[in-house]
């Protein structure tokens, strides 16, 4: 059944609300009424349930079955952290009420900062980053403050070609030029490569450990060691922390900020797109150029440090990135979530999160091309190429077919520096039996793909939709609904 | 563990099938001294989900929340009523565990529902199109001037003294990087809003000027002129929307001649939780559609015609352009669409329209008593839900003393401008429909008391 | 894709809940203690989600679409009733508090009793009875209580035979012996057959009303005035009471006890078969003989009269029909539902619901054949036989079709009096547009039954399963899984 | 009006259609004389969900809940914490909205539900099936009692004084009209259940004896002797479970003998509620099954061979025998039913014996620092979650003290046996893995100072 837009089955005179007229003195509104129809068509309460109900089941989610996008770490949601995040002393406050009446708000954003700085071996933390690229801005234009402070004016970020795409862009919203690193053949950065590369003018790496080929950065140390001796500072691509979290904390290993994606490792849910939530951990030497606001604890509770209250030890800060403290709700789960797996369940997260991805490498890579399996253990997720399928069938082609199968396709196409990428990430929530049922299905479709079954080339058949025209969205593009008569006119 | 399904055994099958003795042998490559044996410091073991409940119920405990008596904040955050409705939908695990629609056959729901939000916001915003949301409404106001700056090639910014300041902050904070120029104000306890001094400033080298609508001290004015003067020098009109709200009450900015308009959603579906997460709202014309910032979900058909959605325009983003990228942003506010989406369509028209009427009716109620009390004067007499009053004293410690008495008096100028002695007896006061008339006697009653 | 049983995946070992362990002085189970194994699989928590989230979408339900089940009033369930619902003041209390401890709760069942009295016309009100069949229970034994205080030891039940099969179950339950009444060939009750029935061995008439062929009784009055004249008690089943409710009072009609399913008229959901509730009005002559316990309002709040505290004035009771109090989770939802829809609201239910079934009627009775539709305007439900259907077609063909149609299908062969008989109630809560797309669904499906297209009887082809066998199941039931080995060794 | 779809013109367009010029021609069958025309007595108009949540969240308020403070009341109703996913899964519109599965082609998934369902409450209660649940466990418990009427053919069924007086009640009642013979006692403050005396009193004319397990007094006691004279007189075995969480720990009824057993569910993921909407179980071995009241779910093949489920033996049921059917009942508690299944497939036998362990352990320690408050004494040495003390006075003003203090210490025996002077002293404790060191403290301070 075909789910028709709300403007095709509201109304304006329809609404799913009472509202209570109160009676009003005389208008104040400075003589701006509005007066022509807004266009916004309502409906009543049991449509509007039966719209979205009906289009909700249009969607895969995670509550469905697995979905193995590499990189993007969709696990299970615990339900609890939804109730938590409901409770009404954290839904139902206003970020600008008196400190002394948000003191376990404000401890919530402590604790939870706490947890991340241990987990990271870190000094500090940002928390108001809105998501993981806000979060990666936030620690370049730290380490950029860093820089401007001690009068450096660097002006190049070096960025491994698997980055994702959101390490260049940032860098290159902060200003700064953006200059590839090769990577070698078994899939990591090149270290000689970068070594030569270093010099006055590089203001810093962009590095992502484990990296988007699924692999441990064995040097990360040494290029650490080797940034910090040319005088520029080390970034660190968080997304991948669900795969090490508990077994090693990159404080160690010499960064100096990273981005946490709380939607990843701490299991806040996507929400078919966000919100996401990405605080930014700092070592020592960029802790005092941290963005306000940010929570203190003092001796009468815990105070909220703002552009007003900063003082001198915040002097440096460098400044306000979002209007208000970050993203409350998904600290709630967040801290929620750390507290429910405690020190020995983080640990298993990353240990079964690796375990299944090694399972899933090894069971396919007789059927698929592995280009790094012969690299090492691949760490949470694992990669093949598009090497050896029949001519003319494409990573593409696998992925539709798997939704047949009933999955979500793994990611496609990235990193760019394998050909036909295809980057599958199960995650630590998912069984065995699961991941069998999984591997089989995707070993099917190879064997299809490589025998060239022309069959694949339709799929999906058994989706809401066959394949959708993407070109044509791009090419002339209708963003909003317009009535027919309006759209037609308008052709 | 009760996340996580492996047993022991299955644990032992699968290092087998992996070929390693044990799990340590996966993290080979994770130098030696990297490796943590230990258990995490301080952390305890995992707990049960009572021992989780309560622990965080207790801190929960330990805020005042805006439903435990009268509430007055407002400034960019408003408490609305949001219908129950809005809260069971977002819940199904389709929509919550969804991640972005990347593959669209199996994300039709989600991008329906981005195609019909796109085309609220528009609507509302009285633009022609709109994205699938922001971070928040700071952000996207910051995104707009980048925008304004790619498409008129100019870097100076012109920021209305009723800009929220925080936005105002971000932007600065921004712009020290990118070079922007901006030219910011800080507001006067005046009736009007300072529209006339924004057109004498506007000059040749101006990409664009930024008002906000109502602004930060609740007044309203009209835009058109300002719009008019923008166009003559060929920059853009920025207008910030703060209070959706307003929008089912009073002209939006685009009938007015705004170029984008942004704003902050969270009036609508979304609640106040303590600032976030928000929903930060991008509308513009048609013809800048191609430097627009976010995510868009565009129509299109399916390879038996059928229609659907995608998203579109990608080219701009950065998986794609990379260091290229309009924006670095990856993620949108999809939940928070979501459910500003929902009460949207409960309301409808008619019901966006009752709620504005029933907002500024309460607002109208409360300025007239509040007027009444001495040492209160009205600031404006053109608002919407949110007005400003000049205090005999500063507001602060005012609003201080009130909290101790239960009543959430509204927000203080001193806190948002605390380098501005000047505005430090401000303070800005909102009333929704969620006010009762007790509630206003309350603020009333004691704004007396605190003043006498 | 199949989703497998629970005992097929799931472990013993496994659990999807973290227990903290309780340090325990020696144990005190008297030698008890458990040994075998109990045979309970677990599920960790991700998988517990992905299981019966796939299994809810095997179900159609009201969220999905048209529910249009004869007398099963199937409307939609207001959200902020289940948010209410689970205030923590309701959901968190336990029956046997100190009374002053649940004060709220006791007024909560104070109000709704109010109006659920006045709305019918009623003397007083019986909370407690669990569902529909429940409540009358409650009012036969109220009945036979009240005859047997007078000393009067009559033993029949008269009941139309139209009437919801737990009438006559109900009667007999009650130790009655049950006599059909004729329906005259409008559908309505006989007057004349049953006045000559009446005599003094007629303890009760049981009504319908609106009857099951969804027409009102029109000589309602005239029968309670001839049954009460020949010294019996008029029981009005109320499942119906959505037709009238706000429009017509059954106390104003001389009944003296009807049961109202709060899961029909006041919308609290049906959750796949329950849990209902069933309160009971009373006239004032059955009023003394009501159930414990009930709530009353005394000069310092609110008492809950109980076997203790019941005292003189209530001494005729004939006593407790449940442990508790009633279905209170049901109570609070459905006094939201009062309170919200008010007396203009509820009004409008009863006329919408009415023009709404009417309508269907209206515009499918030049397919179907409609045995009453002369008979005057339906109620809320309109009905249909299987007269003029293709040789070897029936009603069960045009249900299931229904369903590849994408709706559920109407109520089946009740009430008995029409053949093959087909009930539909849409209720208010839908809008024209839904009921003409019904409307279309249903003519082209009796269509092809009035053709004989024989592709009708595979239906359905489109759901979760094809037809299931019913005989199969009852021949040799089997009522629980057991392991396949078990299972086969059993035959 | 929000929950009605119908706008004006729909319903003029609609009258057109029928042949009618108002709505009032629609119910030209109603005589005259009762057609209500004015507006119902008192009722207000409609009003907004947030006035609605306000006047309930008022009444909420009044209530002290089991959450407020330590807790100790059982008897029948338990306090245990419910995993978020039971409410979260049990509001999804497919289950909650669904009616009764009687199209089963498309309601497999509460099908498939309870076909498990039933599988774990045979399993739990050690007999071979189990229906697909009832009302509560009072009315299960009398549905057993006719049940075993119907087996045997005797109407004399004797009920140990051990079983809760609400449930015996209900069966009194329900006596009075079908002409059963009763056989009922009054509990006493000793160690030992009452096995001993029942099985004095079997007889050739005794249908069943009924006896509850843990008692009413938490007291356990082994049931195979007793199953063994009541199998020698061909008589049933009725247990009655109120605490389903015990069978975690302790022997299962059907393992001890006995035929049909039943409970109350609600322990296992319904919630407290004041007493409503709870869980009938019901159990009994193969032999009995066609004489079992109540809704059945059977598995059975589609018309493709796939495995399915459906209701059935309806056959049994009132729909289709009418006056002959087993029961009248209609309903069955589907949705508690689910939660029931969902809590327990999240704890499956580990976490069921884990939450057992706790629940026990916790009231061990209860009763050994209780045991330790001068006036207190407890009756019995062996129970599971719950245990009866007897104090140095009448419980049931001290319950009232404690109470105002904030600790809702126990049931007293003065409010289930009114009449029964000698038990006025008795208090039972119920003793769950919610209750901490806190909590028993609390009450252990409590009784002194009440008793002192």
């Amino acid at each position: 059944l075909e789910e028709p837009l709300l403007f095709e089955i509201g109304k304006l005179s329809n609404t799913g609300l009472d509202i209570e007229e109160v009676k009003a003195p005389a208008s104040r509104l400075g003589g701006l009424e509005r007066k022509a129809d807004i266009g916004l068509p309502g409906l009543s309460e049991p449509e509007t349930v039966r719209h979205y109900t009906r289009l909700s089941r249009q969607n895969y989610a995670i509550d469905l079955g697995l979905f193995p996008l590499g990189s993007c770490t969709m696990k299970h949601n615990p339900r609890l952290n939804e109730r938590v995040a409901r409770m009404p002393g954290f839904a139902d406050i206003h970020p600008l009420q008196p400190v002394d009446t948000v003191q376990g708000a404000l401890e919530v954003i402590h604790q939870l900062a706490h947890w991340l700085v241990t987990l990271t071996g870190m000094h500090s933390v940002a928390m108001s980053p809105k998501a993981g690229a806000h979060g990666e801005l936030c620690g370049i234009l730290a380490i950029r403050a860093a820089l401007e402070a001690r009068g450096d004016t660097r002006s190049v970020i070096l960025v491994p070609e698997s980055a994702h795409g959101t390490n260049p862009a940032t860098a290159a919203f902060a200003g700064y030029k953006v200059e590839n690193i090769p990577a070698t053949k078994d899939g990591r950065v090149d270290l000689a490569a970068l070594q030569e590369r270093l010099g006055p003018d590089v203001a810093a790496v962009m590095i992502t450990n484990p990296n988007t080929c699924g692999l441990f950065e064995r040097d990360m140390k040494a290029i650490s060691d080797a940034v910090h001796a040319a005088g520029a500072l080390v970034y660190c691509d968080g997304a991948n922390f669900n795969a090490i979290v508990g077994r090693v904390r990159p404080g160690d290993l010499g960064v100096d900020a990273m981005h946490i994606n709380l939607h990843k490792t701490f299991s806040t849910p996507h929400g078919g797109g966000g919100p996401g939530s990405g605080p930014v951990v700092f070592s020592e030497a960029l802790t005092s150029f941290a963005p306000l606001p940010f929570v203190e604890k003092t001796a009468d509770g815990f105070a909220l440090v703002e552009e007003e209250t900063a003082g001198e030890h915040h002097a440096r800060s460098f400044g306000r990135m979002v209007a208000f403290h970050g993203q409350m709700g998904m600290f709630t789960r967040a801290l929620a979530y750390i507290l429910s797996h405690g020190a020995d369940g983080l640990k298993q997260v990353a240990e079964d999160a690796v375990l299944n991805a090694n399972y899933i490498l090894r069971s396919l890579e007789d059927v698929l091309d592995a280009p790094f399996a012969a690299s090492g253990p691949c760490m949470h997720e694992a990669i093949f190429s598009d090497a050896g399928l029949a001519e003319g069938f494409t990573t593409l082609d696998i992925a539709k077919a798997l939704i047949d199968e009933g999955y979500h396709p793994m990611t496609m196409y990235f990193p760019l520096v394998v050909h036909g990428a295809m980057l599958v990430e199960p995650t630590e929530t998912e069984s065995k039996d699961t991941l069998d049922q999984f591997i089989g299905a995707l070993r099917s479709v190879a064997e299809r793909a490589k025998a060239g079954d022309e069959a694949l080339k339709g799929a999906p058949y058994y989706a809401p939709r066959r394949r959708l025209d993407e070109t044509q969205a791009a090419r002339k593009p209708v963003l909003v609904w317009n009535e027919p008569q309006q759209a037609e006119a308008a052709e | 563990m009760r996340y996580l399904p492996l047993t022991p055994s299955d644990r032992q099958a699968m290092l087998a099938k992996v070929g390693a003795k044990t799990i340590d042998d996966l993290f080979a490559d994770v130098p030696e001294a990297a490796r943590l044996d230990g258990p995490i410091r301080d952390l305890p073991p995992h707990a049960s989900e009572m021992a989780v409940e309560r622990h965080m119920s207790r801190l929960a405990a330990k805020n005042q929340t805006a439903g435990d008596g009268p509430f007055f904040l407002g400034c960019g955050a408003y408490k609305h009523h949001v219908p129950a409705t809005v809260d069971h939908i977002i819940q199904r695990g389709e929509f919550l565990t969804a991640y972005t629609p990347y593959q669209p056959e199996i994300a039709q729901g989600t991008l329906q529902m981005l195609f019909e939000f796109q085309t609220q916001v528009a609507r509302l915003f009285g633009v022609d199109v709109a994205n699938a949301s922001m971070y928040d409404g700071s952000t996207a106001c910051w995104e707009a001037i980048t925008m304004a700056r790619r498409v008129t090639k100019r870097a100076k910014a012109i920021l209305s003294g009723g800009l929220h300041p925080h936005y105002v902050s971000v932007a600065n904070t921004m712009a020290k990087f990118t070079g922007d120029h901006l030219v910011t104000a800080t507001p006067t306890l005046t009736a009007e809003p300072d529209t006339a001094d924004l057109i004498g400033q506007i000059d040749d080298d101006t990409s664009c000027v930024v008002v906000q609508y109502p602004d930060i001290l609740g007044r309203i004015g009209d835009l058109s002129d300002l719009a008019d003067a923008c166009h003559a020098k060929k920059a853009l009109l920025i207008a910030v929307v703060t209070e959706p709200v307003a929008l089912g009450a009073i002209k939006s900015p685009g009938e007015m001649g705004a170029d984008i308009v942004v704003g902050e959603g969270q009036s609508i579906g979304v609640g106040l939780q303590f600032g976030g997460p928000y929903l930060g709202l991008f509308g513009c014309s048609q013809k800048l559609v191609r430097q627009m910032p976010g995510r868009l979900c565009g129509e299109t058909t399916d390879s038996e015609g059928k229609r659907g959605f995608v998203l579109t325009l990608s080219t701009r983003e950065q998986h794609i352009r990379r260091e290229k990228a309009t924006s670095n942003i990856c993620t949108n506010s999809g939940l928070c669409a979501l459910a500003f989406s929902i009460h949207m369509t409960l309301l409808g028209e008619a019901g966006l329209r009752k709620l504005a009427a029933a907002n500024h009716a309460r607002a109208c109620q409360a300025a007239e008593r509040l007027s009444k009390v001495p040492g209160v004067e009205l600031v404006s007499d053109a608002f919407f839900n949110e007005f400003t009053v000049k205090l005999s004293q500063e507001a602060r410690p005012v609003v201080r003393a009130l909290a101790d008495r239960g009543v959430l008096a509204g927000v203080s100028l001193g806190r948002l401008f605390p380098e501005a002695a000047e505005l430090a007896n401000g303070l800005v006061v909102a009333v929704t429909e969620t006010v009762t008339d007790e509630d206003i006697e309350a603020l009333a009653t004691g704004l007396q008391e605190a003043l006498a």
